[in-house]
């Protein structure tokens, strides 16, 4: 493989603690390497550039069933939206639901290298994983959803963590996934009979089980193996006016829990887009920020970590496994409205929708996400995402820099909101000047998601020894810049390297990369009673059989497997 | 002496185990080059079961074999399994939506003793040819 | 000796079927015994040993007759007629595993093809239906566990889903469904008292070609609201009374075929179903799924959403994907003359097409690719014969539920023959030679 | 304004995608710049001169811009669209998409056209002086957001599918039109003159449509409501005026349900 060598970069990161210091970067066999390791490198002039780790993107919708079902229902979100196949670039295609090309390719174009799949349902895997397969460029695993599921609602009714984690490892193992993700625990169940769980203590129905020891019974499990990655929750009462009393009630159920990975995260818990959960008032009406209130709260306990789901005021395409929530929002807004409810384990809605500047609601949502980063201690804590593409798509990630890094360009879009005074009194994002710098942003977008999963020995910095993802902008952070500049400059990274392979050339995809897929292999001693109950349901409850549920070979062509010993 | 009867093609299952069988075989023909009328339009044709009979619409023209309906009564339908013989007479006006209209549609029904039932590789080619009366 | 290969899926119609079970010769060259298959499956599985099966490519002389060509050649005529033509239509991929229907679409974006599959004279006007107002739906095993109200709209399962009933709709007992079949209530709508109807506790024999109508009369007595005194041949009293049944279920399923999608209105139709299927949201739990024909049309639907975002009807000739059925479906193409060469792999247009399509393929340079003789390898110039996918070899398949099953291999290909994605690859290969790259 | 002819001088050997022939493409162009333009035949690209002789010149603004297209156009596609404004005068049929897209300006059209004519239109002005396709004035696949605004006249008859999704504007019939009109819609107004077959006002929430003639099969939701007199843009009579789709939700106002309204003429 090629040596790179990239000189005289500002280089920003958080795993070295380099603060846009005048750094070398050395490339070797895919690997960041001392630059002393170097005989012959070819060599970029990143002078007067921003030189960062790949960004890792924790929590987006791009691979699987429902994207799939987003895509395929949507053609009017890719008329006139194409690009032409070029060069080594296939077709690609979609606003909202990019193609599976486009969206490895716009996401290198960012500079990401690192995208996980927030919401696998287990029996379409399959399908997650040739989605995945067909995105090139990124790294990317899949967390299968767990908190519907079930087993998990048999074993957790009965406060049986070892069953539950030898089922965990189980379905990893079939699903060849890599966290455990929740999703309105309880509530997507309740909802295959048209029902939901509005709040932690509210019971499932015919399980006997609340959503409250759903998670903290999965946050036990999770620990008990030791995963790279927390438990990855979506709580209950998601997009509801007052619903961030929920969303405190499910962080304290991760009190006096302590993280037990050998993979270097602290967090417990990682709670998802939590823009949709920080919400006061009692009707879209009244309702109003509680960014101050959850932020409090993380700020304070340092075994969780969230992510922003940051509104982008777009036309989207909402998608997840509450699948209650997509039709409560296609009953306001009327849109079409997909639906799957996925035996024994999961369901999911897809629905578009219209963030419009000139809807008081969405300007309130678009503050909120910008907050809950504003107000952040711990930047290595608090990731930046748009729980793509619910909040928005993620082509917008350098829009929400700008506006991050920007109070100039917070008020511009104040100013362009048709209730920009009501919005104002609905938050607090008016009275916060902060402005975060690049260090902070690779905080956010690389060491601190890339530590939360448990995958700081591979991504998120610069460090000799890590893999050689490496995004080169142009943009020089010590002189004057227009906020518009920030969203031009990170849209469209000058270079990219991915494991030590150059995919993105002078601002074009310059190759395919080499795609990897991770997974999570947990060793639980031998389980029979685990074994037998998944014998037993497949006879009787599933409509494939056993030996037939299991992912294996092509699907993933190129597998990186995480091992994990739970054997004790 | 032809009926007017409105004409709905769809699946059999004897239509899909001979076409898995081969749809080069004579059972095939036996399962699809068929038309299913209702005993009273049998009445009105005036004709013994398992007659030869032509179907015409206004887009073409097949002979096939005309039996009591297996799933009736449905007087004034008829029914042909999907296939070449259906295609023959079906509606192909997609009404801009890529879909023939394969159900509903107005055929006549007559009498055709004397003519053959071809095969379905036969038909097709002689249609392609122009090689059919 | 024999050895017994279980949990089989077979590979005829969207049920998908995983619990055959096959007995091959020891060798694994000979299938002799299909187990737990319906008649037509257990006939795929069989007809594949027949013993006058085609096992070289064949191209049609002057005369009419075949002439036996090797693999290469045919690649070759292939590559040439794709690579040659402005716009090619590539149609079928129905009948075949997602990995072909992967190479296919690189062919596609190669030579700028129109790609489409037997959707569009199946299922397609669903797709369109439900593109323009959605689906609520479930995996089967929800219908199986949860669903005490069965309604089959325009759909005959007895006869092209054998299974359909047993394994997941009317008759198994499932977790909440112990009472199997005496727990539910089964409603047939269709002009005919198909043998599904009997099987019902009430069959509405609607008007032929009337369903969007009484679909909409649904919607009113759902509401309460006054009907005419008969609706599409039914009186409003029975329109009434399955209006209340159907609320009253905990879990409603409908589900719908080519009664409704090929019908005057069609894609309206299953959008007026749909619409019903939300209403019945207001009130209970309700879900709808289309009775998918072949065993993998929904895979190929899958396989063109994420590469492209459309599940048929894809027009690439522009290096870009587009898509408007009525435009960029095979037989408005063909009726239109639109495409200048015909490649047809897993499907048989020339069976199932209206007749002026099949002329116009017969007009056509045209290949065709399928272990059988079939009408549509008669109107080819070159037919292909390749392995049975989900018999001699294995690959992807989506039942109709969209859930991905992995087909097995279960016995040998006649000697050298090849699979259609070993053939694809071939031509892939080939035509980037023409084009130089 | 100035005036920019063409005249097919070969027919395309499939079908000929121009969207180029548009006053917002022509505009401040040479006639040699707009032989220059590009024209699809399946994957080949060609010039727009290879088709056409062109002779005039175009002016500084689409508005200012008149295009005069004659000859069989009937395999070509996409005249129109998109355009903003100025003028597009076609002496001749027409395949898909004439019109499609567009946002202001004239297309006038002395003959016929195949389907999706004025999908997504949101203004301006089309006139077809022959018979209209299937999907005129609808909505692209998967859009709620059908017609939107401007007006689309028909002198003979129109295909299935008229106005889906319709939002906003007119469309006039002058002949009959085939099944499902107005489908989804949730405003504008639509009128057929001849006679209507079934499906009228299916699924509508808002919106008006007027038949002159007959309807084959009315749809159950539609219910009589009061005799009305009528007189509007020359169209005078009595008409029966119905309200649906009582399947449909409907938005209230001042607590009174809004319904779409279904006017038929009982006498002239």
């Amino acid at each position: 493989m090629a040596e790179y060598l990239i000189k005289n970069g500002f280089v920003f990161d958080p795993v070295q603690g380099i603060k846009g210091d005048k750094t070398d970067v050395a490339i070797k066999d895919g690997k960041i390497v001392a630059t002393t390791a170097l005989s012959s490198p070819k060599v970029i002039d990143a002078a007067g550039k921003t030189v960062m780790a790949g960004g890792v993107d924790v929590h987006a919708h791009v691979a699987g069933p429902k994207v799939n079902a987003g895509r395929n229902f949507r053609p009017e979100d890719k008329l006139f939206g194409y690009k032409a196949q070029t060069g080594i670039e296939r077709m690609q295609g979609g606003f909202s639901v990019p193609t599976t090309i486009r969206t490895g390719y716009n996401y290198a174009r960012m500079g990401y290298t690192t995208v996980m799949e927030a919401a696998m349902p287990p029996l379409y895997a399959r399908h997650t994983h040739e989605e995945m397969r067909d995105t090139p460029i990124l790294d990317q695993g899949a967390y299968p959803v767990f908190g519907n599921n079930w087993f998990v609602l048999e074993y957790l009714k009965n406060h049986e963590i070892e069953n539950a984690a030898a089922y965990i490892a189980w379905l990893l193992r079939a699903t060849k996934g890599y966290a455990v993700k929740v999703v309105n625990p309880g509530g997507t169940e309740a909802w295959a009979w048209g029902l939901n769980c509005d709040n932690v203590h509210d019971p499932v129905p015919y399980f006997d089980i609340t959503p409250a020891q759903i998670i903290k019974g999965l946050i036990e499990a999770n620990e008990y193996l030791g995963l790279p990655h927390s438990m990855h929750m979506h709580a209950n009462n998601l997009g509801n006016p007052g619903n961030y009393t929920t969303t405190l009630d499910s962080f304290k159920l991760s009190e006096g829990i302590k993280p037990n990975s050998k993979f270097g995260r602290d967090q417990v818990m990682h709670h998802t887009h939590v823009q949709f959960h920080s919400y006061g008032g009692d009707s879209w009406a009244n309702v109003e920020s509680k960014a101050k209130d959850i932020m409090a709260y993380v700020n304070s306990h340092d075994n969780i970590t969230i992510d922003m789901g940051q509104v982008t005021l777009d036309e989207t395409t909402t998608m997840t496994a509450d699948g209650p929530f997509e039709h409560h929002l296609t009953e306001l807004n009327h849109l079409k409205w997909a639906n799957t409810d996925v035996e024994l384990e999961t369901g999911s809605g897809v629905v578009p929708y219209v963030y419009s500047p000139s809807i008081k609601v969405c300007a309130i949502q678009w503050a909120i996400g910008l907050e809950l980063a504003l107000l952040a201690n711990d930047p290595m804590r608090v990731f930046m995402t748009t729980d793509h593409p619910n909040a928005g798509p993620f082509i917008r990630y350098p829009r929400i820099m700008k506006w991050l890094m920007s109070t100039e360009a917070r008020e511009q879009q104040f100013d362009a909101f048709k209730h920009k005074d009501k919005v104002i009194d609905a938050t607090n994002l008016a009275g916060i000047d902060r402005e975060l710098d690049l260090y902070e942003i690779a905080q956010m977008t690389r060491a601190g998601p890339a530590k939360a999963l448990g995958l700081a020995h591979m991504y998120g910095g610069l460090a000799p020894g890590l893999e050689a993802d490496v995004a080169i902008y142009d943009f020089n952070p010590n002189e004057p810049y227009a906020p518009d500049d920030i969203e031009t400059a990170f849209g469209s990274a000058e270079h990219l390297f991915k494991t030590g392979v150059q995919v993105v050339r002078d601002h074009e995809i310059a190759s395919n990369g080499n795609k990897r897929t991770l997974w999570v292999n947990a060793k639980v001693n031998e389980n029979p009673q685990v074994m037998r109950d998944v014998k037993e349901k497949f006879l009787r409850y599933y409509t494939v059989t056993l030996n037939n549920y299991e992912v294996t070979g092509h699907y993933l062509p190129n597998p990186y497997v995480i091992e994990v010993d739970a054997t004790q | 002496m032809a009926i007017r009867v409105n004409l709905i093609t769809g699946r059999t299952i004897q239509q899909g185990v001979s076409m898995e069988a081969g749809k080069e075989k004579p059972a095939y023909t036996t399962a699809c080059g068929i038309i299913e009328l209702d005993p009273t339009d049998f009445k009105k044709l005036g004709a013994y079961r398992n007659t030869n009979v032509r179907v015409t619409s206004s887009y073409g023209s097949v002979v096939v074999k005309a039996v009591e309906a297996t799933q009736g009564p449905h007087p004034g339908v008829a029914y042909i399994p999907m296939g070449p013989w259906a295609n023959m007479v079906v509606n192909p006006n997609t009404y801009s939506t890529g879909m023939p209209t394969f159900k509903g549609t107005p055929v006549e029904v007559e009498v055709a003793k004397n003519e053959p039932v071809y095969s379905s590789l036969e038909l097709v080619r002689k249609a392609c040819r122009g090689e059919l009366a | 000796m024999t050895k017994t290969v279980t949990d089989v899926i077979c590979p005829f119609c969207g049920t998908l079927c995983d619990d055959l079970e096959v007995v091959v010769s020891d060798d694994g060259k000979e299938l002799l015994e299909v187990y737990n298959a319906c008649a037509i499956g257990a006939e795929k599985f069989l007809h594949s040993q027949a013993k006058d099966r085609i096992t070289r490519p064949r191209m049609r002389q002057e005369d009419g007759s075949w002439k036996e060509i090797s693999y290469d050649e045919a690649v070759d005529y292939t590559a040439k007629m794709l690579a040659d033509a402005k716009k090619p239509l590539m149609y079928g991929w129905s009948s075949t595993n997602c990995e072909a229907q992967s190479v296919g679409s690189e062919i596609g974006e190669a030579v700028g093809a129109v790609m489409d599959n037997t959707a569009t004279v199946c299922h397609g006007t669903s797709l369109i239906a439900v593109q323009d107002i959605g689906i609520p739906s479930c995996t089967l095993g929800e219908v199986k566990n949860r669903a005490d109200r069965i309604l089959f709209w325009g759909c005959n399962p007895a006869h092209a889903h054998p299974r359909h009933m047993s394994r997941y709709s009317i008759f198994p007992r499932g977790f909440f469904t112990g009472k199997g079949h005496t727990g539910r209530k089964v409603i047939v709508i269709d002009p005919r008292p198909t043998d599904t109807a009997s099987l019902a506790d009430v069959h509405l024999q609607v008007e032929q070609g009337r369903d969007y109508e009484l679909l909409s009369a649904f919607r009113i007595a759902f509401r309460g609201e006054q009907l005419p005194d008969v609706v599409a041949g039914i009186p409003k009293e029975q329109i009434y009374e399955a209006a209340e049944t159907l609320k009253s279920g905990r879990f409603v399923i409908i589900f719908f075929g080519m009664g409704v999608t090929q019908s005057l209105g069609k894609n309206h139709n299953i959008d007026i179903a749909i619409a019903v299927t939300r209403d019945l949201n207001e009130y209970t739990k309700a879900a709808i799924m289309p009775m998918r024909g072949h065993y993998n049309v929904t895979g190929s639907g899958q396989v063109w959403g994420w590469l492209y975002g459309f599940p048929y009807a894809v027009d690439l000739s522009r290096g870009f994907a587009r898509y408007n059925p009525g435009e960029t479906t095979s037989n408005d193409l063909l009726r239109r003359d639109e495409v200048d060469a015909v490649f047809v792999l897993g499907s048989d247009p020339g069976a199932h097409f209206p007749f002026s399509s099949v002329k116009k393929i017969y007009d056509r340079p045209a290949v065709a690719i399928d272990p059988h003789e079939t009408p549509t390898t008669e109107v080819c110039n070159v037919h292909v014969p390749v392995a049975f996918v989900g018999v001699e070899t294995g690959g992807c398949a989506y039942r109709m539920d969209n859930v991905p099953i992995e087909t097995r291999k279960v016995v040998e290909p006649p000697e050298g023959m090849m699979t259609d994605e070993e053939f694809l690859k071939h031509v892939l290969a080939r035509i980037k030679e023409i084009k130089g790259e | 304004m100035e005036t920019v002819t063409l005249t097919i001088k070969n027919q395309p050997e499939l079908f000929l995608e121009a969207e180029t022939i548009a006053p917002d493409a022509f505009a401040g162009k040479k006639t040699e710049e707009i032989a220059d333009l590009t024209v699809y035949v399946g994957r080949e690209r060609h010039r727009l001169g290879d088709f056409f002789e062109i002779s005039g010149k175009a002016g500084a603004t689409p508005e200012e811009t008149k295009i005069v297209v004659n000859g069989d156009l009937s395999r070509v596609k996409y005249i129109g669209m998109k355009m903003t404004g100025g003028e597009v005068v076609v002496n001749g049929n027409a395949d898909m998409y004439v019109g499609a897209w567009m946002q202001g300006g004239k297309l006038t059209v002395n003959g016929n056209v195949d389907a999706f004519a004025g999908t997504g239109m949101k203004d301006g002005e089309l006139i077809i002086k022959g018979n209209a396709g299937n999907y005129l004035g609808a909505a692209y696949r998967g859009d709620w957001r059908g017609m939107q605004g401007g007006k689309i006249v028909v002198t003979g008859n129109a295909g299935s599918d008229i106005g889906t999704f319709m939002n906003g504007g007119e469309i006039v019939v002058g002949g009959d039109a085939d099944v499902h009109v107005a489908t989804h819609a949730e405003g504008g107004k639509i009128v057929i003159k001849g006679n209507a077959k079934s499906r009228v006002g299916g699924q509508m929430v808002e919106g008006e449509i007027y038949v002159l003639g007959s309807i084959d099969v009315m749809m159950p939701g539609f219910v009589y409501r009061e005799d009305v007199d009528v007189d509007m843009d020359g169209i005078k009579g009595r008409f029966a005026l119905y309200e649906g789709d009582l399947g449909e939700r409907h938005r209230k106002r001042k607590g009174q349900t809004i319904y779409a309204k279904l006017y038929q003429r009982i006498e002239a």
